[in-house]
């Protein structure tokens, strides 16, 4: 039932590509410019229209990361409805400045991205639509490391369907 | 939160190994859903809106509707909801409290009652002032245990003959009320269906609606519900706040008496 | 003594209970002619569909319960108004039938008069082990037809059951699909073969 | 201008926790209306949280965030009466901002 441990097929890039406003940011980031947590996070375009995990992961700079017990991932195993499904994203880890939450069969994979202030604790809990049933993937970025958690969301019918 | 709902929680927090492990069926896993979106209920933007109508001046009379009496006395809001349907006298009959309302739009605003009636729901595109004044006012008997009075004869009757609408069975399917709602444990689809004969499923039914429909991202009155149901039953539309709809609420909302009011809900 | 004091008690019961029923039917009358006001045309449901036949009336009337006789008579006539195919064929196809099993569509005022109806199966019955989103107001269809093999007989009487089951059970929850014109032939012979034939999901 | 949030922030043992609820259809762009007509996109593209003029929380959304958006996390710090303000834009610009004080939970 549980998709914890499961690795999901999608596929491995080999370099980093440090490009857009994503690879500036890691840089500025690198050098301690954007520490105060006024950090200018623009709304990245290209992540946010990606339609699949490698483009978006790309687009943010990040290799896809082996999956981390210290992300604790929470999900409804069913969901009776697509339209609302609560996620909360947690994690023991120090120092989390960035989580993003991604469904890797919406049309548009990457849900939201959280920057996190030092101060505030690694964890939010949101709503996401998913369109089927899919894989929610939480990306949590830590002391400079990408961490990640995933789990299956069944999305079913509910009610009479009329 | 229920043990049951924060076991489920805890369960999932664990992870991998429990979650498989246990015996933990759908209907389970469905209850834990709801247990999650459970806070957080858009229904209160709703019912903002709905005292923000109630408070501005509106309609020929150029009046608000603080002067409605909605059972407990002119302007009486705290607490009226939980002892809807009943009898009023200056109207001579039992309204429930969309009817009700319909009637202070009327008296007091002069608007149009059959002109609200005649589009009385909320649309994706088109809020409903009648429904949101029907949130607000719920939302003022939250936590207030349901006591809706069969003592007036017409109460009495409303009841009685909402309880034979419950069983009434016509249209090209068959269905009644009763085909979906009179057993207990079964479910729609993922659905569990309340058995509205059972006092227990009749309380936890009746005081979570008017409900906020996460699939439908609107808040929906017990009008529509009442109006939604009989559309799935292959019915004809019941007129909006007719006799026929009020007697079913009647037989429903004295099901529910002796239970806290829990709405505005959040729901599939 | 004793004797006139019962028999005392004996009429008052009988003309309490006679004013009671008198208040019942009184009741009765007064909810039909409610319901008959109360509920008007929209799209393709026009109000007269609260009109009820026989049957529904009675079922209503004795909360599905009806006394054994009664039952046995409404259940042969029932029985008596199904149309089987004309050619005796009854397997159609399992795909099709899937399809339709999963549709909760038709017959409401939302629905279309060209829109076909569905079969509404998943509603209250659990059909393919793949589908986890299935009602339980009716009983589980699994391997109904590794079951009950596809004889021809066992496709006459699933033909049957779905065109009217108030044939096998006077007050059944199930609509009759034949009988009220719900499905066409064709689409009834879809759902038959996703009950009965070997390779459909019912029976893996 | 959109329409009002809600916010509600409680501190307990020095840690506050805000959840906030905000009013945005939070159109993907990709569903069709009754009418068959596709419904531009439009959605909340970001969500910032200040206390004290400080920054606790900035989320950046796509188009897969629900209808109504939710939101809620937890800072260190934060007292009774204190007040947290939220904004947000989205993608046609339109911006909301509201403010919450903290209750003792």
């Amino acid at each position: 039932m549980n998709k914890m441990n499961q690795t999901i097929n999608l596929g491995r890039r080999t370099a980093l590509k440090v490009g857009g406003s994503a690879g500036l940011l890691a840089l500025f980031g690198a050098v301690g410019l954007l520490q105060s947590g006024l950090a200018q996070a623009e709304w990245n375009k290209t992540a946010f229209s990606a339609k699949s995990m490698d483009e978006a992961l790309n687009a943010m700079g990040v290799i896809l990361p082996e999956n981390s017990a210290s992300i604790k991932l929470t999900v409804p195993e069913i969901a009776e409805n697509g339209s609302v499904v609560p996620v909360t994203v947690e994690s023991s880890l120090t120092n989390v400045e960035q989580i993003s939450i991604f469904v890797d069969k919406n049309p548009n994979v990457l849900a939201a991205n959280f920057s996190i202030p030092s101060g505030t604790e690694g964890m939010v809990t949101t709503r996401v639509k998913m369109g089927q049933t899919a894989n929610v993937i939480a990306l949590v970025k830590a002391d400079g490391k990408f961490y990640r958690a995933s789990r299956e969301v069944k999305v079913t019918a509910g009610g009479c369907g009329g | 939160m229920n043990i049951k709902s924060i076991l489920l929680l805890a369960l999932v927090a664990n992870g991998a190994a429990y979650a498989a492990e246990a015996e933990v069926s759908d209907s389970d896993r469905i209850a834990q859903y709801r247990e999650m979106i459970s806070d957080g209920n858009p229904a209160d933007f709703d019912e903002m809106r709905g005292e923000s109508l109630w408070k501005a001046v509106a309609g020929p009379k150029q009046a608000t509707l603080e002067q409605c009496d909605l059972g407990k006395g002119a302007g009486v809001v705290k607490g009226a909801y939980a002892e809807l349907p009943r009898f009023f006298k200056d109207t001579g009959r039992v309204q429930d409290l969309e009817s009700r309302l319909l009637s202070c739009m009327s008296t007091l605003q002069g608007l149009n009652a059959d002109e609200i009636a005649a589009k009385p729901f909320a649309t994706e595109k088109k809020p409903s002032d009648i429904s949101s004044l029907a949130t607000y006012v719920v939302g003022q008997s939250k936590g207030i245990k349901m006591a809706v009075s069969v003592k007036h004869p017409k109460e009495k009757e409303a009841y009685e003959i909402g309880k034979r609408i419950f069983s009434y069975r016509a249209g090209p399917y068959d269905f009644a009320c009763s085909t979906c709602h009179a057993t207990s444990n079964v479910r729609i689809r993922m659905q569990d269906l309340p058995n509205l004969n059972v006092k227990k499923d009749a309380q936890a039914a009746y005081t979570t609606w008017p409900a906020y429909r996460v699939s439908q991202g609107l808040t929906r009155s017990f009008q529509w519900r009442l109006n939604d149901c009989f559309r799935q039953q292959r019915f004809p539309e019941p007129k909006f706040a007719s006799e026929a709809t009020v007697d079913l609420t009647m037989y429903l909302a004295v099901s529910a008496n002796g239970a806290a009011f829990a709405g505005p809900g959040l729901k599939r | 003594m004793k004797a006139k004091w019962m028999i005392g008690t004996v009429l008052i019961a009988s003309l309490a209970g006679f004013s009671a029923q008198a208040a019942e039917s009184k009741l009765d009358a007064k909810t039909a002619e409610i319901v008959k006001r109360d509920f008007q045309d929209r799209g393709i449901a026009r109000a007269d569909r609260v009109v009820q036949d026989e049957l529904q009336a009675l079922c209503s009337k004795y909360h599905d319960k009806l006394p054994a006789k009664l039952k046995s008579k409404m259940e042969g006539e029932q029985a008596e108004a199904i149309k089987l195919p004309a050619d005796d064929k009854y397997m159609g196809d399992w795909k099709a039938g899937e399809k339709l099993a999963q549709s909760g569509r038709g017959m409401t005022w939302s629905d279309k008069a060209e829109d076909p109806a569905g079969g509404n199966c998943y509603n209250c019955h659990q059909l393919s082990a793949k589908e986890i989103a299935f009602g339980t107001i009716g009983p589980s269809l699994l391997h109904y037809g590794k079951i009950r093999g596809n004889s021809l007989e066992v496709q006459r009487h699933t033909y049957g059951h779905i065109y009217n089951a108030k044939a096998f059970q006077a007050c059944a929850n199930m609509p009759r699909f034949g009988h009220k014109a719900i499905l066409s032939e064709a689409q009834i012979k879809d759902l038959v073969a996703l009950l009965l034939d070997p390779e459909s999901p019912v029976n893996k | 201008m959109g329409n009002p949030m809600k916010i509600r922030a409680a501190v307990k043992d020095g840690v506050t926790e805000v959840k906030i609820l905000m009013q945005h259809e939070m159109e993907t762009g990709l569903r069709k209306d009754a009418d068959g007509t596709l419904v531009p996109a439009w959605f909340i593209t970001e969500v910032k949280a200040q206390y004290q003029g400080r920054s606790v929380m900035e989320a950046q959304f796509g188009q897969s965030v629900s209808k109504n958006p939710y939101l809620l996390f937890r800072f260190k710090g934060g007292a009774a009466g204190e007040k947290i303000n939220v904004s947000w834009m989205d993608n046609k610009g339109d911006k909301r901002s509201d403010e919450a004080a903290i209750t003792a939970a």
